[in-house]
Order: C-alpha cells, then structure tokens, then sequence
C-alpha cells in the first residue's frame, strides 16, 4: 500500500493517490496534493471553494456531483475548471477533495 | 532445451491464425513490461481469473480522458505491469493511414510503453496498450507533435468512428469520412472533457449495410439512405440473369416487402414500397444503384444491455441531407446532448433517458414532429398521456 | 502545449486512385476470397486485400506491415470495422505478387462474402479489469478451427462472430450470428471496510439491474439480496469492493442469431444458446466445438443469402435447438423487465 | 338451501342432431350470410341461422325468440361467443321459411364468413360506474351504419369490432380488428375527506400503473401527481372517493389491426389509430366516420383473407397513416414499460 | 303528440340494426325499474357521464360472488333504480339452451327484477339487469329451483366459457363442451367463495381459431390442437381446384410456414414444418382435417391492459390429451391457483405474477419441464440466473 | 345518506350499510348488523376473533387481508368461513368489523 508523507502524518492512498480512509482528509492533505496534480502553488480560495462544494455534496448525498452541476452550481465553466484542476475534475478535484476514486465510465 | 515459462501461452502458438501470443513474444524481446504482461497472462491462464487491480485514474493535462490506468495485481511477481496504462489515439476516419503515420506511432510506443497496440478498439481508437504513468504526459507530448491526438473515455464523447464509403465504396449515400472527421473536430472538448452523464458514441455507416454496426453501438448513429427510385441498369440486369445468378430466387424472393418483380427479361421495382433495406443492390452491384436523392437517417439511443437491456438506435430523423459545414446535424447532436445532460441521471445513456421520460418528451424538447416512422407500429396499451393543451381546461 | 489537434486528416491518409475516385465508385467485385475490386466511374479501379489479424500487435509486426504496404500499395492500407488489414493496391500487376507475399508470409486472406470474417473482440485478461474470460485466447483458439471459413466463400451467408469478455460488451456483440460472451456466476461478496472508502453508495444500490443491492447507510456498505443478484458485475464496475471474479464459475456463453445490417430483415439481437460452457484455457476445446457444431449445422441448413438469425427464424427455434441437440432450459426463458415480450403467445409452433 | 348445483348440463340443452354427430361433424358449407351448413360423417345437417343481437335484451324479445325456435327449430337455439342468435335448424324443410320470418320482423341475418359480425360491448352508462362512454348506443350507430357488412360476405376478411367504455377492457377490445375504447382524460380529484374512510391507501397507490400516487399516512389520503396520471381510471377503481369522469374530456380513442385467431398470424393486440374522439350522442357521428373510413380503405386495399392487421402490417403503419389520413402525433408512440420494443431500430421503412 | 321524454335515446330506435332502446322501453312498459333505467340513461346523454355510484357489495346467503351492487345517483329522480343490482348466471356450456329453460329465466326475471337482460356477458353468464336488495336472496332460490345457479364475480374463478367445438365444429381436437361443464362443476367452490388474489378465468377453444378468445381473455387458456400430419382428401381438393378457389394464392401462397406445395393437382403438406395455424383447413374444410392425435395446448396469463398492460396467454404445457375424467388438467389448475394464492399480491393476476417472479420460477414450483415451444425466441438479454446446483459452491 | 340507529346513537352507512365513519365503529354496531348478515342471535367467540383480527390487521397494514391469509391466520377453512359469516368475508365480515368497503374486484 503506497503512502504519502506530511507534517509529521502517514496518509495511506492507492497507486492513482486517492486516500484509502477518507476520514484521514485534511485541508494539508489537499494542498500537499496540489503539485502532483499539476496545480502551481498553493490552493487559491477558488480551488478552495470548489474542494469544499465537492466535499459537501458528498457528504449529503453520497455521491461526487456530474460534471455539469459542478460548474452550474459554481458558476464556473469547463474551461475555468481545468483552468484550476489541469487534470480534470475526476482525476483532480476529487482526489484533492477527498472523495471516493470515480470509477465506471472510463 | 530449457522449460518454456508459458507452456499454456505457446499452444496458441500454434495454429493457422496469427498469433497473439506471438506478438507479445515479440514485444517482449525489447520491452521488460510485455516480458511481464506475457508471464502475468500465463499465470491468469493458469489460474483462470485476470490479474489486474480494479480500475485507475490517470491522465494528461488539460484533459480528462484518453487514458486507461491499470494496475496488476501481483506487483511483486511482474513489477513491470505495476502500472500498465493504455492510451487512445484517435484514428483518422476510416483507419486510413500512411504506413509513414504508422511508423511514427510504433517509434513513439517503442519509446514509450510496451510496444503492444490494438489495432483498433472497438471504439475505433488505435490502442497503445500498456506503458507507466511517468509515460502518458511525455507520449502524449510526442503523440501531439507527430499529429495525433487523444481519443475519448469517461462520461465524454467517444471517439467518433464511420465506415470506409465514399472512400471506397459504391453505396454510400452520405460522405462518412468527411462527416466522421469534421464532428471529431467539432467536438474536440466534448471528447477530451468529460461533462456529460455517462458515454456518448457517434458512428456513421453510408449506407444501411451499416458496416460500422452503427445502429448497435452508438448513441447517435447515422446512416445513409436514399429517397426515389433505385437506379436500374437494364443491360447489366441481362447480364446477371445470365449469370449463375438467380434473379427470382436470390434476388426478387428475399425482398423483404416483395416489391420486385421478374418476368424473365426484365426487373420491375415498385419503389413507393420498397424500404431500401440494400438486398437486391448487395447481389447485383453493377445493376443496381441507390437512388439520387441522398442523405442520411438519425437514430439514437443504442447500447450495450448493462443496465437495462441492449438498444439498437431508433429512428428520429427519417431523412437528413448531410453536406458541409454540416449545421444541422451539429446542431441536433448540441440540443440532444443539452437535454440528455440536463435531465439525465449519473450513467444514464441517452437511450436509457428516453425510456424513462418517453419519446415524447424527448421529441417536444427537441421541437421534433412524430412520424409513422419512428414506429414499428403504434401503442398497443391505452395508456397515453395528454398535453395540458389537448383537455378542456375549465370542466369542473 | 497544443491540445485538441484531433486525429490526422483523413484526406492525407488516402491512395491518390480514392482521392481521384473519391465518391465516384461504381461497382465492385470480389475476385476471389479476400481480394476486392471497386471501379470508379472514371474507370479506374483500386484492388484491396484483407488479411486477417490477431487485432493485438507488436509495433515490429505493424512495421513489417508497413513494409508490405510500401512495396506493394505505395504505402496506403487500411483496417477494417472488424480489425483485419486491408492493403491497398493501385497498381494491377501488384495485386499476385502482394498476395504471393503475403502468403509466404502467412498472413490469412479472405474474410469477405458469405465467409466468417474476424471476430471482433475485447481484452479479456490481456488488459480489463472484469472479464469472465479471456479475449484473445479463445478467439485464437477458435479462428484456428474455422480457418477454412475465413479463406473461403462457401457459408450461405456472412457469419460475423464477436466475443465480450463481460457483460459490459464491450464487443457489442448483442447483435452478431454468433456471440461469445463471458460470464461470471458468483455472487459479489462487498467487503465492508472497503465500501466506505471506495465507493458511492447511491451508485452502487443504482447500478443494479435487478434491484438487488440495498444501501446501508448506517454502516457505509451495502448488501446484496442473492436471490436476486444474476451477476452482472455492474456493481462491482462502479465499486471496486465487490469483487466477482471466481475461476470456477466464471465461464462463457453463446448467443446465436443477431445481425446489424438491414439486408433482408431487420437488425436483431442475438438470442442465448447456450448458458454457460466452462473455461479452459488454453483452447476452450467446449467452446470451439459450440460453434462449430452451430456453423456447421447452420451451413448444413440454411439457404443461400440467408444469415444465422434469419435461417432460425424460418425454422423456428424448437428446429433449432433439435438440430443443433443443444438443451432448452429454463435459462433460455427470459425473466428480465420485458421477458413477456419473448413468451410464446400464439399456438403457432412446431413440436421440435 | 341448495347450493352450488352449477349451470344446467348442456347435454340437456343441445337438439338430437347434435346429440346423434356430436364430435363426429365432417364440414361445413356458409350456404349464404348468416346461413351455415354442418354436415355430420353420418351424413346428417344442421343448419344454423344467425341472427343479430343488441344484446341488452328485454324478457318479452327472449320470449318471442323461444317462440320462434319452437316453430322452426323444435325448441333449441343458442348465443355466439360475439352474442349473436343461432337457431339451430334440423329440418331443412324449415330454413327458408325460417329466414322469412325472420325477415319479417326485420332480423338481421348474417355475421359469418368474410362479413362484420356483432360488436362485442359492455355497460357503458346503463349499468357500469367507470365508463368514459356508453356501450349500447355507439354500438347501435355503428351497426345501422354498416349493417351492409354485417349481411353479406364481401370484405377481404372477418373483421371483429369490439367496444369497451373504460381501460378495464370488458369487451377484451385489446385484440380487435377495430376496437372501440371510452378513455377519460382528466386527472382524478381524491376527496381527502371522503378517502380515509373508503379507501385502502396501499391499495390505492399500488393500483396506479404509472406510480402517480402516493400515499399520505398522516392524513389518510392520498396524492396525485397530476404530470405522471394518465387518467386510467384504476385508482378511481378501488377508490371511489377519486372521481374521474368528466363529460367534457371523456371520449373515444380507436384502435386497430388485433386478432385472435392463430390463422395464418398470430394472435395480436390492436395497435392506437386515433387518441381521442368527443362523446358526441346519440349516434356519436365522430366515432362511426372514423370506423367507416378504416373499414373503407381496408376493404379497398387489403388482399382477400388478410385481416386489417395482416394487411397494415403488409402494407407498413406509414401507409396505413397516410391512406386513411389519419393524423401520426406523439401519442401514437408508446412511452409505457415496454415502449422500447416498439420504437423503429431498423432503417427499413416507408417514406409514406 | 305529447313531446317524447327520451328524445336523444329515440334517436337510437331508428336504423336496421336492433335497438337496445326499444328493448329497454319494452321492458319499461311493464317495469318501473325498467323505465326509471330509460330515464337515467336518457340523463347520461344529455350530460354524457353515468349515473352509477361507485361499487356496491351486495350478495346471497353462502356466496361471495355472483351479484354487482349498483346504485343511482340521482335516486331523487330515479327512485326505482335507486339500487340496480345485477344477477350472474351461470351459462351452460356453448350457451345453448332450450327455449323452456330460457322461459324460465325469463319467468324467474319478470318477477324479481327490470326484465332487463344481456344474452350475454362477455365472461360468458347470462345477466339479470337491474334488481333491487331484497329480491336477490328470492331471485336466487327461484333460479336454484329452475336448476340455474349464479357465475362468478370479485377474487374467484370466472364462468368459464367454450367455443361450441365438438356440438357443431368438424374441427374440435378438445370436448370443449364436456370439459367447459366438467371445470365449472369441478370448482363451484372457487366460482361462488371468492378466494384467491384477484379474478381468475378459464376460457376453452377447441382449436386455433379460438373462436372463444381464450388466449386474450383467460387466464388458464386451454386450445385444441392436433399432432401428426394434417387428413388430406385428395378428391375433395380436386374439387377445390376446380371452384373459385385459388389454391395456390389463397392457400399455399397465405401459409405461414410455407410448408404446402400444390402443383396443380396434388397438394403436399410438409408437416414437419407446419405450426397447425388453421389457415389451409379454414379454407378447404371438405378435403382437409387436423391429424388424428387431438388434444390441446395450456396458455397461461391472458388478461385486459390494467394494470401493467394487456397480456396474450403464454404456451405453458404444448400438449396435453384431454378425456374424461380430465385429472391431469384439474390437478394443474389446483396447482397454478395454489402457486398464486400462495404468491400472489392482493389484485395480481396470475400473468403478472408469473411475470414479477419470472417463468423459471412458476415453472419449477408446478415442476414443468422448459421447452422451446413456451418462447417465441430465447431471452436476449444476459441476465441469467443460476440455480444453486449450477454452481460450484465450494469456491472461495 | 341512510342511518342506523342503534343503543340510542346514530351511525351513518351506506347502501350496503358500511359505516361512512370508520372511527364510529364499536361492539354494539358489529353486533346490531349481524342479523342483517345472516347470523343468528349473538356473535361469538369465534366472530369476535376474527372481526378483531380483520380490524387489527386493517389498522396495521391499511388493507383487508387477502381470503387465504384470514383462513391460514385463524386456522380455519372457507367452510368454517361461511358458516360463521354467510355472506362471506367481504360483504359480511368486513362490514361487521368496521373496515373501508372492499373494492374492485367484483
Ligand atoms: C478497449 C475497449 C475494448 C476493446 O478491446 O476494444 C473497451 C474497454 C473497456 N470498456 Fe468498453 N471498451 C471498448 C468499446 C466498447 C464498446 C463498443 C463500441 O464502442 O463500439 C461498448 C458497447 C457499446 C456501448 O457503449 O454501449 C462498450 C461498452 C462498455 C461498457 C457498458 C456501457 C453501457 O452503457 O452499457 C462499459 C462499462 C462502463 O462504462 O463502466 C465499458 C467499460 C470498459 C472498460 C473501461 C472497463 C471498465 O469498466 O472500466 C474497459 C477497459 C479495458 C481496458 O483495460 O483497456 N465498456 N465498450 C473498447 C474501446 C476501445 C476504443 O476506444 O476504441
Ligand atoms: C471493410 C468494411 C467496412 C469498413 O469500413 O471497414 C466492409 C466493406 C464492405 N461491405 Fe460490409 N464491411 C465491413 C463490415 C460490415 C459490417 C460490420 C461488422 O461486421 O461488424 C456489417 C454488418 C454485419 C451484420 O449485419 O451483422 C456489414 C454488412 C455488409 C453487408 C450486408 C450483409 C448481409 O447480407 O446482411 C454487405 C452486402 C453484401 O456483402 O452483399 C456488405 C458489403 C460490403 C462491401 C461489398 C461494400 C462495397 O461495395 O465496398 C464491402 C466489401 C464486403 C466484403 O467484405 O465482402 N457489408 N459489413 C468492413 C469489413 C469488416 C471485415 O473486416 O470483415
Ligand atoms: C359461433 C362461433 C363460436 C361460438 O361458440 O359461438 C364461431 C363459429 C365458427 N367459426 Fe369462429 N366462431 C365464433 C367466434 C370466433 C372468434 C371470436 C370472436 O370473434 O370474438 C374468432 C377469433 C376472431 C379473431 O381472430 O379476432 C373466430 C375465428 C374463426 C376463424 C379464423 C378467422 C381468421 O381467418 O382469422 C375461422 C375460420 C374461418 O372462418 O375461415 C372460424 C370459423 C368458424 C366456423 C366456420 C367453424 C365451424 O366449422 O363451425 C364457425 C362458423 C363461422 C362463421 O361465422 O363463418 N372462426 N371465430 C362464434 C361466432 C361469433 C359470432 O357471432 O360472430
Ligand atoms: C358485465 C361485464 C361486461 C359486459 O357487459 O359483458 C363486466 C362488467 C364489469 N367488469 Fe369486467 N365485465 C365483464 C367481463 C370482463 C372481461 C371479458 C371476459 O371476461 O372475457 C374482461 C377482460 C378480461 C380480463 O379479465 O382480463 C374484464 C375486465 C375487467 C377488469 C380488468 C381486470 C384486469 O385484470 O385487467 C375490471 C376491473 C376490476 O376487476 O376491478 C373489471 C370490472 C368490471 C366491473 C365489475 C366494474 C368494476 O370495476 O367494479 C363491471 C361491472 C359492470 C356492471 O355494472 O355490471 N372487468 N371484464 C362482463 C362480465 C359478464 C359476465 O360475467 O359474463
Ligand atoms: S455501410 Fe454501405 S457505404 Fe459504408 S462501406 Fe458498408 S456498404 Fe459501403
Ligand atoms: S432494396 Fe430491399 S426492399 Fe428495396 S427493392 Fe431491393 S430488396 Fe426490396
Ligand atoms: S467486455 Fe468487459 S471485461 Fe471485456 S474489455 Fe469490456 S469491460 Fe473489460
Ligand atoms: S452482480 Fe449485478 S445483479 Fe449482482 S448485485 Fe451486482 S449489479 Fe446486482
Ligand atoms: S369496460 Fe369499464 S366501464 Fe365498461 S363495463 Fe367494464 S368496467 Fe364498466
Ligand atoms: S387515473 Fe390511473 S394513472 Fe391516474 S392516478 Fe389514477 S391510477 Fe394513476
Ligand atoms: S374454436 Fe375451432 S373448434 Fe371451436 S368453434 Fe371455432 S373453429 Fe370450431
Ligand atoms: S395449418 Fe397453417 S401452417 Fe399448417 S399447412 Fe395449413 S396453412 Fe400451413
């Protein structure tokens, strides 16, 4: 089982980085995944925002949100979302987020 | 002589037909990881069950699909597949190619992966199967530089595919090839940028031969088609019947409506039944031609049966000329991806969605009219809906 | 970075003789098992050979490929719908000297006409994550037995024969003569302090067709009615914590009579034959002799110009499944959503 | 008190001809509309007259029927599966002046063979408590207008009419050549106070074929979703407190191309010609118009022996459209659970 | 003249066809029932809806079924329907009669109820239309005493009902008759002491005419059938040849098999081919018959479209021989009707049930072997399940 | 509407006498239309068990329980059925236990 280190916490992930207990997430965790996905820095508030949208949709209703309803409910459109998460919102977003790997439709 | 390490493998070695196993060999001479994908499959054809991990989410920037991440399950005996992605490459319409484009694309999978393609996926993609995710950015850079581009995967467009026609072909009644590339073109973001509910195919065929299986796997499946009579060479017809031809029999007693008639000497087609179905212009090609007037047939919602059952398409648009810039039919493909993504649940094709909300409500979203033939036949069950507009309103 | 180039044009890919004739053809003639004339309106023709592949290929076998396209097709060719190699010959005097070369090389040629083509199929254990089978292996395995078929013209009609190594079909071989599909028989055990973590819940329970997963939210998993479960592997598609492959159930199926084209009659689904053969690699000798015994049965029966389904549906299928001595079970009936649909609801039948 | 002493016993009630060749008859001959000759292996005939019926019968009629029967048909008779009249003639010297009498007091005689026979009906507003239309008097405009049918045999083939007065389909129009059927088309009201008292909620909302209906526990009542209704009137069924009759939206929808008989096709349901036509009576002009002009194309187009469902089915239902001029709208395309089987997934078709 | 009150319904006296209204106005001269029914039903017309409550439970003494409760809704002006019962009765079988058994039904009618009746019902009983609460406990003992006793109604086994079959038919393969009355005495139990989910209906044809519709409108359908080769008389089809008949067009060509040859003189039929439609024996009667191995073939399910649509009956045995004392057939209606019991929901007919828990599951609970005759094709999709003893139980 | 008048109260039922308040059912009124139900004299145990078991199963589930389930759960038989209520279960027991009247299916 892969892991990754930060500030002094051992986070187990599977080999696409996604965390194995998503209880484990924190906002560390989250930036300390950034670079890898091929975000420069640190996380700005609009990376934020849409982390915790992600973050809350999820915990209501179980599932990570379809695309579409992310940029509505963002207001935001595709282009501005790779803008953000260069590796696209499945890849990206959500394993930033924290949320359960997306899996099916591929 | 040395045990071989494969003795399961090397028997479909042997045989009339090439050998896959061969080519692995073959790979396997210069790359470490077809070395480990041919030990690994023995292994599964020993223990009958495959051995890669559930899944994997990798990419490239700036796009969201293109690339399948896979993961064997015993690292620690084929360290070289730990990570064994393919990725694909959109192929020129018709898998047309230059034997110079296709050694571009061998040079840049030796350099970057395990040297096994499929040629093609069922999509229609070239598949380079197997390389590591420190691969996929650098082979996807040098895929760009060569000019070729990824193909779709995930909730997004699928990688467009069409049949040879017009290239090649004597009945196509629509220009594949070009209608093929020129929406791949289109919806460049749509493919690289998944945004839609789940899957969504475009395959074109010329002509209802449909040798592409449009009608069976796509979504949005186009076919050509003709209105007017089918063109008869009567000179070529002789010619036939004095060929080892059977023109009743083979020809005449398997048009489907029975709207042919032979006397002998000549052929009478009473076109106003004929349903184009392509029999009798299959069996005597030089005789017999699609009629002039040509364009295509739109159908849509066809799938594979995961999760209610297989679809084939269904006819929406009886009839559409399809000549550049192709306004029309780009349009139609926008306003059924805007309600199919609007109304539809997480991976629900849009065949799925019109079972569930009804044709006509798909139809009234559309501002597209029913037709008879859109039907094998009418509904049988009485329960049918009214629009508000149909009832008188003030009763009661 | 330039994103979204898209695929080469096509145009480029093109022989000079297509691009002059392009949308022009005539006629066409196959001149004998493999080997396809089309002539142009101008009068020129382009002489195309399709040899039969493996579809899983080295790049060193592509490039000996390429080898042949230069010396022979000015370095044109293509590939079929059905994965086979079409070579691309302009030039009429190169046409024997092509097909000499490709048999020294033993490149199979044929597939076209009323011959079994290749058999359109997926990854199996070479690549995917839920096959019940392997793809390439009984895929070699079969076309190795029925060679003959693909070299020659002598079938009552085109058999196309496609495998998926799952239900998920991706061969999409719903609607082929002859289907061969993995299944698997077991099912999924959710391994509970896994569901959590991997998987949407509300997803899972939505996957299954026949409603028999059931979400507990309380604990993060779900569970599975077994009565009701026929193994798809839907579930375990969207969450990996369902694992469903097992090398003793797992196994495959045969489905007979579907088609795509509208020569004729409509296109149709193919229909199950038989449920359930075992795996064994490396040749599924079982399953082989399926299909062979139904090729063989149906060349034996049907009339010329007639393909698998149509033949079937003019004997019917009490005809069949005596003369082919395969089992009618109760798997056959359907018990799906429109399973009625299939019932017999007529006194028109034959007694076998 | 005895009970359950069951029906008469047949044998009581059929003539001596009968007895004598009964389950030995060798054929039978129409000798003209309405007029059948049996003939036994002892060379014994029957002969049977058939006579129209409204059904809905007074005492005094079914007396002066007996009557009849007695002096031509030594006191048998029977009813048809379609209700009509048979007198069951042994004495062949009796026929002629039987049909006379008949004549006299304006019996229609015929049904047989390729002619109209009776329409098959229900209660409608004499005695049911859901119909969306009358029963008898449709019938009766119907019949006055094409009793020519009824009295000769000069269509291509039998056709069945059939009328039910709600989609509980008494009359089991669901497979006729022409079927008649009441629809209601607005959405019921529960009456919240008249519903917890009359009304079994989870029968009620399971009643609903479209899931319409929910239940509302607390309140004792239940809901609808006017969008999902489409007026079935089943809920009004086992909930009387949901009235759904509406005089100015109950009306006539037809139906055509059902059959019964395994003669040359199987058995078929009737497919929706026309969604809705208005109550319009007494003689519901609107409704006989409609079924006239079917009845007139068919007979002008169809082959001899093809029903109305074999003849649209060779024809195609985009001929069918546009002979008859009856107007294609969405309502024509199903969109219930089994839809999809019936959308066009081939490129075979008509343009018109 | 005084102007009539039932103007609309008058309407309805003119034309060739009989006339329910003159029926009605018959019966009103000498029943107040009667004539308030004709003034009700004139109201309907003129507001065109009914004037039927909804429902009623009416009934006799040890019996669940046989009577439909009605009342008026407007007994203010029609005080005489204010109940409006009607009295099912059971037919005897083929509904052939005697006149003095009809006599006495009409004797029985004038003095309990409107005079009213249908000759018949479309389950099969012959209908007393219209009576009030308290006749119907005399009506009925006065019909017990006349040797009639009452059909069914609500959650029992319907009247069954038979084509007239071997009473006049050349082509009966079953006693309909015989059988029809042997059923109905066998289940008088189930017909008048409702027991079961929902309404259950036998319906006998004797043979593929069906002219009962028992395979649209019974749940236990039985149709005579034939194995064997079809009786040809050679003579008589010489004879056929030469009347108006054209035997190859109307015959040979209509053939759903096309498993007959006529070659002018002879006609071949190819049995083995033939699905024993009728079609050719229909139109031939004095020179063809059904082979000589009679019987028929059970249908299960056939029922109206409420509530998940109109089902045509399901093959369920092909062949069953039916004599006297018919055991193998009562015993597999005992066992259906318990299956049901047992699993039904309330108001499921059997059709339904068998279609939620699916045939394998119906078929192996009456342990009735599959056969390809039950389907008109095999399933397509691949939602198979395995029976426990399919599997390997052991693995994992 | 009609009435029934019975130990001084009134209830409203309709044309078959089904209660058209539910919640006014009690003993007195079983008891007072028995007779119209073709039972002799006073209800017995027997009656009373199955009109409570009817009422108690209609409170719990919202529906009359089906024939072969009031048979199985009482241990009787149809005959035993009719006997006690000779107009059967439907018209007769039903409506001395109070419940909603049965529909439909007649
Ligand atoms: C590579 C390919 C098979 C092949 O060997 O050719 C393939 C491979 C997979 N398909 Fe597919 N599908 C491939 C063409 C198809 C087709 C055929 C077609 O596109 O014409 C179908 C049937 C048509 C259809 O889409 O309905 C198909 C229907 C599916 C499905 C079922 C989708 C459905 O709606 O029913 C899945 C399941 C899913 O999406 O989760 C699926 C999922 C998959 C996945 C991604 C497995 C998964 O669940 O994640 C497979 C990855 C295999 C691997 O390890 O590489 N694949 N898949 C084909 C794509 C290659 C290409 O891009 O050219
Ligand atoms: C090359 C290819 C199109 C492509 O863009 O790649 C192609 C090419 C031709 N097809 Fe096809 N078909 C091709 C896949 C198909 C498919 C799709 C498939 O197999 O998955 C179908 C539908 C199959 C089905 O119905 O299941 C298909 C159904 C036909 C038919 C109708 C056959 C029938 O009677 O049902 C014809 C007409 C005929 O052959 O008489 C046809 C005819 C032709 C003709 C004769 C058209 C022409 O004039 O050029 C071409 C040569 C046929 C031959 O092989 O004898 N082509 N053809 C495909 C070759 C696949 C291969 O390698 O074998
Ligand atoms: C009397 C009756 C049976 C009964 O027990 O009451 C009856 C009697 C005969 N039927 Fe029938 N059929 C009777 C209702 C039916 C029905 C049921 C119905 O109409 O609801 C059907 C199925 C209709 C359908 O398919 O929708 C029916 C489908 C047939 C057929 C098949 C016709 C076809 O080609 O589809 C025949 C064969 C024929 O007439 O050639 C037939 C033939 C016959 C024969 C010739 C049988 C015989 O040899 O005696 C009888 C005289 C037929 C005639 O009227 O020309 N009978 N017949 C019924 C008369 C009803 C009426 O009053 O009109
Ligand atoms: C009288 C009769 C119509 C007629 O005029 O001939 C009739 C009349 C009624 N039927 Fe019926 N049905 C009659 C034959 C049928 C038939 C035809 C048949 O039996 O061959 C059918 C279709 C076949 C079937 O059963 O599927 C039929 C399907 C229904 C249905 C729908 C049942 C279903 O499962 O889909 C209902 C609704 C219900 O049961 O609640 C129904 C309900 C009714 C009710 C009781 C109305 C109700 O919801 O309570 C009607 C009472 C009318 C009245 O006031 O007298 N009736 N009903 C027929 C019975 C007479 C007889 O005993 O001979
Ligand atoms: S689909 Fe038609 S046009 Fe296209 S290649 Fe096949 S036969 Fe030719
Ligand atoms: S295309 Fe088909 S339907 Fe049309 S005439 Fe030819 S064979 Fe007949
Ligand atoms: S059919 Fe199934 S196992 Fe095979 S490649 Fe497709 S998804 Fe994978
Ligand atoms: S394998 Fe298929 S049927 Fe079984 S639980 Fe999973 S999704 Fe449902
Ligand atoms: S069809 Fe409907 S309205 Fe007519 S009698 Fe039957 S239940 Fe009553
Ligand atoms: S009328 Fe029919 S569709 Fe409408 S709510 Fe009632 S049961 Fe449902
Ligand atoms: S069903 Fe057959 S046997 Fe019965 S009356 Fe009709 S034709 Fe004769
Ligand atoms: S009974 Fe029907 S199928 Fe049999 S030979 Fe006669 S027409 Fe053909």
């Amino acid at each position: 089982m892969p892991t990754i280190e930060l500030a002094g916490k051992t986070y187990e992930v599977d080999e696409d980085g996604f965390l194995e207990d998503l209880d484990k997430w924190n906002e560390e965790f989250a930036q300390a995944y950034a670079s890898t996905e091929d975000i420069q820095g640190t996380l700005t508030e609009e990376h934020w925002k849409l982390i915790h949208y992600l973050r809350n949709y999820f915990q209501q209703f179980g599932i990570a949100p379809m695309i579409r309803k992310v940029c509505k409910d963002n207001g935001i459109d595709m282009k501005k979302l790779y803008e953000l998460f260069p590796t696209g919102p499945a890849k990206g977003a959500c394993k930033l987020a924290g949320l359960s790997k997306p899996t099916g439709c591929v | 002589m040395a045990k071989s390490e494969t003795p399961l493998l090397d028997e479909l070695e042997k045989g009339k037909w090439p050998s896959f196993v061969t080519e692995i060999k073959k790979a396997a001479e210069k790359s470490p990881m077809a070395n480990d994908l041919l030990h690994q499959l023995e292994l599964s054809y020993k223990d009958r069950i495959g051995h890669w991990k559930h899944g994997g989410i990798v990419g490239v920037k700036g796009y969201g699909s293109g690339v399948i991440g896979r993961y064997s399950d015993r690292p620690d005996l084929f360290p070289n597949v730990q990570a064994f992605h393919t990725i694909r490459v959109n192929h020129p319409s018709g898998w047309f190619y230059k034997t110079d484009a296709l050694r571009s694309l061998c040079d840049i999978w030796d350099k970057h992966g395990s040297g096994l393609t499929n040629m093609h996926g069922s999509t229609g993609d070239a598949i380079l199967l197997g390389t590591t995710t420190d691969h996929l950015q650098t082979c996807f850079d040098d895929l760009s530089e060569a000019g070729f581009d990824l193909g779709g995967s995930g909730s997004a467009l699928r990688t467009p595919s069409c049949c040879v026609g017009p290239g090649r072909c004597e009945w196509a009644c629509v220009d594949s090839l070009d209608l093929c590339h020129h929406l791949t073109m289109n919806f460049q973001d749509e493919i690289h940028r998944p945004m839609f509910p789940y899957k969504f195919k475009i395959k074109i065929s010329a002509c209802p031969n449909d040798c592409v299986a449009s009608i069976a796997r796509a979504d949005f499946s186009v076919i050509g088609t003709w209105k007017g009579d089918i063109r008869i060479d009567p000179a070529e017809v002789e010619a036939y019947a004095s060929s080892d031809l059977n023109i009743q029999r083979e020809v005449c007693d398997l048009c489907p409506t029975r709207c042919m008639e032979w006397d002998g000497r000549q052929l009478k087609i009473f076109n106003e039944d004929c349903t184009r179905c392509m029999h009798c212009i299959n069996l005597m090609p030089k005789a017999l031609r699609p009629g002039e007037e040509q364009g295509a047939t739109i159908l849509v919602g066809g799938k594979a049966p995961i999760v209610e059952g297989a679809l084939l398409s269904w006819v929406l648009v009886p009839f559409m000329k399809l000549e550049p810039p192709y306004e029309e039919i780009k349009d139609l493909i926008l306003r059924i991806q805007d309600w199919w993504s609007e109304n539809g649940r997480s991976r629900e094709r849009l065949g799925e969605l019109i079972k569930r909300l009804g044709m006509r409500t798909f139809l009234r979203a559309l501002d597209l009219p029913a037709t008879p033939q859109m039907v094998k036949a009418p509904r049988t069950n009485p329960y049918v809906f009214f629009w508000p507009e149909d009832i008188q309103q003030e009763v009661k | 970075m330039t994103t979204d180039i898209g695929p080469p044009d096509y145009k480029t890919m093109i022989p000079p003789v297509v691009q002059r004739n392009y949308g022009k053809w005539l006629f066409h003639e196959i001149l004998k098992p493999g080997v396809l004339m089309h002539v142009g309106e101008s009068g020129e023709a382009l002489y195309t050979v399709r040899a039969g592949s493996p579809r899983l290929l080295s790049t060193e076998t592509i490039r000996a490929i390429c080898e042949i396209a230069d010396t022979y097709c000015d370095g044109y060719l293509r590939f079929t719908s059905r994965h086979n190699i079409e070579f691309l010959v302009s030039d009429k005097d190169k046409l024997e000297p092509l097909l000499e070369e490709l048999a020294r090389r033993s490149y199979p040629v044929g597939g076209t006409g009323h011959s079994i083509s290749n058999i359109v199929h997926t990854q199996g254990w070479v690549h995917c994550h839920t096959p019940a089978t392997d793809a390439s292996g009984p895929v070699k395995a079969l076309m190795d037995e029925i060679h003959e078929y693909f070299v020659t013209m002598t079938l009552p009609a085109h058999v196309r024969i496609a495998l998926a190594c799952c239900l998920n079909m991706c061969g999409a071989v719903h609607c082929s003569d002859i289907a061969i599909l993995g299944i698997h028989r077991t099912v999924p055990k959710p391994d509970n302090s896994r569901v959590p973590n991997l998987c949407e819940i509300p997803t899972t329970v939505a996957s299954c067709p026949t409603g028999a997963i059931r979400g507990d939210m309380k604990n993060k998993t779900v569970t599975i009615n077994n009565e009701k479960c026929m193994y798809c592997g839907n579930c375990y598609t969207v969450c990996p914590a369902m694992p469903i492959a097992d090398p003793d159930n797992d196994g495959i199926s045969i489905w007979v009579g579907g088609k795509v084209s509208n020569a004729r009659s409509t296109p149709k689904f193919s229909k199950l034959a038989i449920p359930y053969l075992p795996n064994n690699p490396p040749r599924w000798p079982e399953v082989v002799d399926a299909v062979k015994n139904i090729i063989e049965v149906y060349a034996a029966g049907a009339r010329k110009h007639e393909r698998v389904g149509e033949w079937i549906e003019r004997i019917g299928w009490e005809r069949f499944f005596s003369l082919t001595g395969i089992p009618f079970t109760d798997k056959h009936i359907d018990d799906y959503e429109m399973a009625t649909e299939t019932f017999r609801s007529s006194m028109q039948f034959k007694w076998r």
